[in-house]
């Protein structure tokens, strides 16, 4: 357990915040009461482990504003380097913009335009695969509203909510007593999917420990039994190391359901097969609708990047990895995502916002990003920040910046933040850029 | 020194609501607004445009269509493969870059409706829960003064207190649900129907006095009680209906039993056209038009409205809060399918779908919208629509326009479409021609009229100075496509395509008084089944920018 | 002696809290630089907690890391676990098989003891 | 015949799409010194990356050095012919309706992009989605013929609508996936999953040993399909090297993708 800062002896009138936001991960929780004493969150009541954290690990601090190569420098004057950089560059990339506003994201996107770059988020390296299946067969979904009022078939593939999203059960999958499942838990059957016996396998009614790299075959299998196709059992055993009799009950219970919902995480994107594991899942859940309802979500992990899912798109027409080097956007992803941009070297310049590719990019990746002239926006240091050209500290969003936020299941909230900070905003500096981008492009 | 004015100069004027048909006369402008001719002869306007010999009108009104919104970015997000190959929207020093397809991005959507001469559209069917999404995209399409109707026919709180008989409460409830959306009107879709899909596979109503279960209600009760509602509340716009059984064969009995509940409350009845087909259940080949019939009651209860919802042949994405129908339709066509429910509010879905003139069913559609224009007697209560883009793009208007007014472009049409139209439609005997009069009525004075909006729509004094001045042309798809001039609130803002100025355009919406007594029965209800928490539900003013609160006086 | 897994990266609640306190501080660098390992393959090749084992995929691609017990029977064997963050991203390709997605999960490594 | 030798050294991408023999054809050497090609974000000419010289008039184009930086060679070309002598980068041909292009060494991912016509003769090895749909196109190559000497990548000839694809070497996963009709033939090992979802058409994987098809596929006979002899007679009148093999082997056919139609064929080489 997280364990919050330790106040100061003198008592001072404490503030309480009803209803605030957290926006550490996809869950986006609104009901936090949060507790601050001179400028520090002292307390988060109803807020998860990873919630806690968030809100006491972003008390303020006295870091400078901005950091030019390392050294402080005013935030005008790293205004002015970055337009310089991202005006120069043949080939910049915009990337980031999960955990910020929507304001802000729609700034980015415009910087974007203006420097004919390349606007991409951490999509690309989350659920874009699942965004690719969902472009290629469509999307049988809901608000989590409607999982905690109809749902009692609830399916957690490839994921570990319990670790990543902890309140997701007692929130909206499992615990809720709903309209249609009055006596929650009890009304409902979990099942978990996973190559580990996760602390959210451990929660299951159901549990298939699947082979590792075999969510594809197992999905397959499923799709089968769904169209009454005969399948081999010895192959089935030998492809998912679960006998075809398990898979063929937990058919049975899908089609008994009165809504299923599968709610599916990194185990299917990021494992070989990627978008297709996802197409695999996503076509299983529209095919159930034969014989019920049948809801499929993606687990999305960070606090806003649904909502840079929803700024890119309404903004260009495409939700990740857009192109705008020909003066209007273009859409590959495995081109123009910047997983590859930089792996391949294309990238010549980079606006990072309140993302850290330094830490969780591919090793091709990060060294090509070591040898370009980047910007960085994050309220943390980072390995990002620290090898940045421009470096701004800025305000964070939710605990100093008011804004908008989609949930994973595409909800706007709004933030109510505790704090103020000495910290620019992410919106004020990105407005700075844009201002100065548009004027050196003129 | 400037005298502040901007007068347009000799221009051939358009202004049904005034009765001006076509008379040469000049406007004048100033601080955003039409005004009288200034008395002073000697005033100076500091800026004129030349007009004579052009068209002048008001500027368009879309009342119709889906912009912006999460079934909409969801629809944008689903189609790449049609945006790589549509036109490219190309980033100027002050216009930003866009695609295009059947449901553009948000810039480009503004840019193309100014383009065309339109200056006010309206979002047709948002679910209250995403409003602030709305607000957002908003913000992001230039150029249109904006608003949209919240989705109420499947609203759980809505169909209680219609079961438990509280037509103050749901009145109440109305009224709260609008202005903490900061919406227009209420939308209601397939009422009932809706439910019944998020309860079960494929599940629909059939009819207008089927159940509802678990909430025991009827779709004919829920239309009855909210159009009361919406007229007690003497709110700008009469609810705004998206009829049981669209798109299903033998749907016109539906249809007419639907504008009967209305009785003598106002109702819109939107994309009639969908709403008007004969024939068995599910038989192709008695498929037929049933507008004759239809046509005979609107042109009879002037208590009700209708806007068209054109086809046009081609491919588009169709999307709509009515759930199964997205299934349907995905399931016709064998494509890909979008859909999502919204909690205690709608549902929604999404599947892209190709109109071939080859096709019988499609080929009545067509002939079945434009029988609705030529048969419709009073052009007031009949309004241009493509429901875009689900009978296609609002792009197609001009060429709409050109079928209405060109008898031997429509003959030539009818050549190419599916020869079972002749005798299964009244299309082909059809001989009126709209008048540019007419059409300034259903592409502007009418709709604004409609939606109870005194300020558009019309050339008068106190109306906001949105003008669109066309170059005359016998091909009145080139007339209307291209504007010689498109003026938002007083400013040039496209000139022979190029757009100048894209402004941002305010929001519309609505603010009716309510029993705030009621606030605390409707927090009690949604803290126990919304995912969110009540006091972040509510959209406030601050959260809006450019807005103007329409007043409720009503009629 | 060299054995054959495969590796899986990702998050845990741990990990989690340490991206707030801070990337630089002891939580976050502890989790992500400890590889869990499931106790019957740590008993057969002679590992205690703490002793520190060199990790390397197929590509070449290598990481020495200090191995842990997997709680209970959380990890089958013949699988490892890593927090994800700078040494389970030392050990990802660039290549993304045209899907914007570098292959982070399910990876194939050998595993050796260090002495 | 027009030739242009490559001189660049960037590692931002360079866009030549438009440069295509039928484009070119009428232009004197001066107007296409002058052609624009993108190098990033930023217009350039021509002149400025590739020393330009012959006629371009018999619309033969040959490109010259390590090109493999140089995207959208051929694309949409509907004539002609164009030689690539080094590496080539991403959608060589992609869209094209006619005519042939050679690439002499490795071209990258995308060759012959959603194709509608003409002839793509990779020398070397391709990266992955050849001849496939771009993301969520519901058709993808309609035609043509793609030769890839070497090995391919993963998802080749996927939604594939109609047309001929062959591989030399070893594909990667997903090869024929979504597969509405066509032929694709690979002659070297394959990864996993062939054929997933499969509707109709026909996937041959002739390696040394073939992975195991997903679980709805099914074993219907073994034979040697006649229509197959015709087709490897065909490759080898195109320059494509057909194991000698393969003409006689008796093949293992299997019908699928019995979780979505199920008209397809996968056969394998059983000796």
């Amino acid at each position: 357990m997280a364990t919050p800062p330790i106040t100061k002896p003198i008592e001072s009138p404490a503030t309480v915040i009803t209803d605030a936001t957290c926006t550490f991960c996809g869950c986006v929780c609104d009901d936090i009461d949060i507790t601050v004493k001179d400028n520090h969150i002292t307390d988060a009541k109803r807020a998860c482990v990873l919630g806690k954290s968030w809100f006491y690990g972003h008390a303020a601090d006295d870091r400078p504003d901005c950091l030019i190569e390392g050294q402080p420098a005013s935030v005008a004057e790293g205004v002015e380097r970055a337009a310089r950089i991202l005006t120069e560059a043949r080939y910049p990339i915009v990337y980031g913009l999960s955990d910020t506003t929507s304001e802000a994201q729609r700034v980015a996107v415009a910087i974007g335009d203006a420097i004919a770059g390349t606007v991409d988020t951490t999509t690309s390296v989350c659920h874009g695969p699942s965004g690719m299946a969902f472009q290629g067969v469509g999307e049988v979904t809901c608000t989590l509203g409607e999982v905690a009022n109809r749902g009692d078939l609830i399916i957690f593939w490839g994921g570990n909510p319990a670790e990543s999203h902890p309140r997701h059960f007692s929130k909206y999958s499992l615990m809720p007593k709903g309209m249609f499942v009055p006596n929650g838990r009890k009304d409902r059957t979990a099942v978990g999917v996973d190559v580990r016996k996760t602390k959210t396998a451990k929660a299951m009614d159901l549990f298939f420990q699947i082979k590792p790299r075999s969510d594809f075959e197992a999905l397959w299998t499923l799709r089968a039994l769904a169209k009454s196709v005969e399948v081999d059992p010895e192959q089935v055993k030998r492809d998912t190391g679960i006998e075809l009799s398990r898979w063929q009950d937990l058919m049975d219970r899908m089609k008994a359901a009165k809504f299923g919902v599968i709610l599916f995480g990194m185990g299917l994107t990021m494992t070989r097969g990627k978008h297709l594991n996802s197409e695999a899942l996503l076509s299983l859940a529209r095919d159930m609708n034969a014989f019920t309802r049948f809801v499929v979500k993606p687990m999305r992990g960070h606090g806003n990047v649904t909502g840079a899912d929803n700024v890119v798109t309404w903004q260009t027409g495409y939700p990740f990895g857009v192109n705008m080097s020909r003066g209007y956007p273009r859409f590959n992803p495995g081109e123009y995502t910047t997983s590859d941009t930089l792996a391949r070297g294309e990238a010549d310049a980079a606006l990072l916002v309140a993302c850290d590719p330094m830490a969780n990019f591919s090793q091709p990746a990060r060294e090509r990003l070591q040898s370009i002239p980047y910007i960085a926006l994050d309220p943390k240091e980072t390995p990002t920040t620290r090898s940045a050209a421009v470096a701004f500290t800025t305000a964070t969003y939710g605990i100093n910046t008011p804004g908008t936020v989609y949930r994973m299941d595409d909800v706007p909230i709004y933030l109510r933040p505790a704090l103020s900070s000495t910290h620019p905003t992410d919106l004020e500096v990105l407005s700075a850029i844009h201002r100065r981008v548009t004027e050196l492009k003129k | 020194m400037s005298s502040g004015y901007f007068k347009i100069a000799g221009g051939t004027v358009y202004d049904p609501i005034h009765g001006v048909d076509g008379d040469v006369r000049d406007i004048w402008i100033r601080d955003g607004q039409i005004v009288e001719t200034p008395s002073d002869f000697d005033i100076r306007p500091d800026k004129t445009l030349d007009a004579s010999g052009l068209v002048v009108m008001p500027g368009g009104v879309d009342m119709h269509c889906h912009i912006a919104g999460p079934k909409v970015n969801a629809a944008r997000k689903m189609r790449p493969e049609q945006k790589r190959k549509a036109e490219k929207v190309v980033r100027t020093s002050n216009t930003r870059s866009g695609t295009m397809g059947s449901v553009p991005s948000t810039f480009a959507t503004g840019y193309k409706y100014a383009g065309l001469g339109y200056t006010t559209a309206f979002d047709a069917a948002i679910p209250p829960l995403a409003a602030r999404h709305v607000h957002e995209e908003f913000e992001d399409t230039p150029c249109l003064d904006k608003g949209f109707f919240v989705l109420m026919g499947n609203n759980h709180f809505v169909m209680e207190s219609i079961h438990r008989k509280e037509p103050e409460k749901l009145r109440s409830f109305i009224a709260w649900l609008l202005g903490a959306a900061k919406g227009f009107t209420p939308k209601v879709v397939n009422p009932g129907g809706v439910e019944i899909w998020k309860q079960l596979p494929s599940g629909n109503v059939h009819g207008l006095d089927e159940n509802v279960a678990h909430f025991d209600v009827t779709p004919r009760q829920i239309i009855e009680q909210i159009a009361r509602a919406v007229d007690a509340l003497k709110l700008p716009h009469s609810v705004h209906l998206h009829a049981n059984n669209l798109g299903m064969p033998g749907n016109w009995i539906t249809t007419l039993e639907t504008m009967k509940t209305f009785g003598d409350s106002r109702g819109h009845l939107a994309h009639i056209q969908f709403h008007s087909y004969g024939g068995g259940e599910g038989d192709e080949n008695t498929f037929n038009s049933k507008v004759v019939e239809l046509v005979e009651y609107v042109n009879a209860h002037h208590n009700l409205t209708v806007d068209v919802g054109q086809v046009l042949f081609g491919e588009t994405t169709t999307m709509t809060a009515d759930g199964p129908l997205g299934y349907y339709l995905s399931n016709a066509f064998k494509s890909k399918w979008f859909s999502s429910d919204t909690e205690m509010e709608s549902g929604c879905g999404i599947a892209p779908i190709e109109y071939r003139n080859t096709s019988l069913v499609h080929s009545l559609q067509w002939a079945i919208g434009l029988e609705w224009y030529l048969l419709a007697k009073d052009p007031w209560r009949v309004v241009m629509s493509t429901d875009h883009p689900n009978g296609g793009s609002f792009l197609a208007y001009p060429q709409i326009i050109q079928l209405l007014m060109d008898r031997t472009y429509r003959q030539d049409m009818l050549k190419q479409v599916h020869p079972a139209v002749l005798e299964r439609s009244t299309l082909a005997d059809l001989t009126r021609e709209y008048s540019l009069n007419e059409i300034c009525i259903i592409t502007r004075s009418g709709p604004a009229k409609i939606l109870g909006l005194t300020r558009k729509g019309h050339l008068g004094p106190g109306a906001d100075a949105d003008i669109t001045i066309y170059t005359p042309n016998d091909d009145k798809t080139k007339m209307f496509e291209l504007p010689r001039a498109v003026i938002k609130s007083g400013v040039v803002i496209v000139e022979h395509g190029e757009v100048r100025e894209p402004l941002t355009g305010k929001l519309l919406y609505v603010a009716p008084e309510y029993d705030t007594s009621i606030e605390s029965d409707i927090a009690e209800w949604f803290e126990k089944y919304y995912s969110i928490r009540f006091r972040n539900y509510p959209v406030p003013l601050d959260y809006l920018h450019d807005r103007e609160e329409v007043a409720c006086a009503g009629l | 002696m060299t054995e054959r897994f495969i590796l899986i990266p990702g998050r845990t609640s741990k990990q989690g809290c340490g991206v707030s306190e801070g990337k630089f501080d002891r939580v976050y660098q502890q989790e992500i630089t400890t590889l869990q390992v499931a106790p019957a393959d740590m008993k057969r090749m002679g590992l205690a907690n703490g002793d520190r084992v060199r990790v390397t995929t197929e590509s070449g691609r290598q990481i020495d890391v200090a191995v842990t017990a997997a709680t209970g029977d959380e990890l089958p064997p013949g699988l490892l676990f890593i927090a994800y963050g700078d040494l389970s991203s030392r050990l990802m390709d660039g290549e993304t098989h045209g899907s914007g997605m570098p292959t982070s999960k399910g990876l194939d490594v050998t595993m050796e003891k260090l002495s | 015949m027009l030739t242009l030798r490559y001189k660049a050294d960037t590692t931002v991408p360079v866009e030549v799409e438009g440069l295509t023999p039928s484009a070119v054809r009428g232009l004197s050497i001066a107007e296409i010194q002058r052609f624009d090609l993108f190098h990033g974000n930023r217009k350039v000419p021509l002149a400025e990356f590739f020393e330009i010289s012959g006629d371009p008039a018999d619309a033969r184009m040959e490109f010259e050095g390590d090109l493999a930086g140089v995207h959208w060679i051929g694309a949409q070309m509907s004539e002609g012919e164009i030689h690539v002598r080094g590496n080539a980068g991403r959608h060589v041909g992609s869209e094209m309706t006619g005519g042939v292009i050679h690439v002499h060494g490795n071209a990258s991912d995308w060759v012959g992009g959603e194709m509608h016509g003409g002839l793509i003769h990779v020398h070397g090895n391709a990266g992955h989605l050849v001849g496939s749909a771009y993301r969520g196109s519901a058709k993808g190559m309609t035609a043509g013929v793609i030769l890839i000497d070497g090995s391919a990548g993963n998802e080749v000839g996927l939604t594939m609508r109609r047309g001929l694809l062959a591989v030399g070497g070893e594909c990667g996963d997903f090869v024929g996936a979504n597969l509405i009709a066509g032929t694709v033939l690979v002659f070297g090992p394959c990864g996993n999953r062939p054929a997933a979802a499969m509707r109709r058409g026909t996937v041959g994987l002739f390696g040394a040993n073939p992975p195991s098809l997903l679980v709805s596929f099914r074993k219907s006979c073994v034979c040697q399909p006649t229509f197959l002899r015709l087709i490897l007679r065909h490759l080898e009148s195109l320059g494509f090297a057909v194991p000698s093999e393969c003409h006689n082997a008796n093949y293992g056919i299997y019908h699928g993708d019995h979780v979505a139609v199920g008209r397809g064929e996968i056969l394998i080489r059983e000796n």
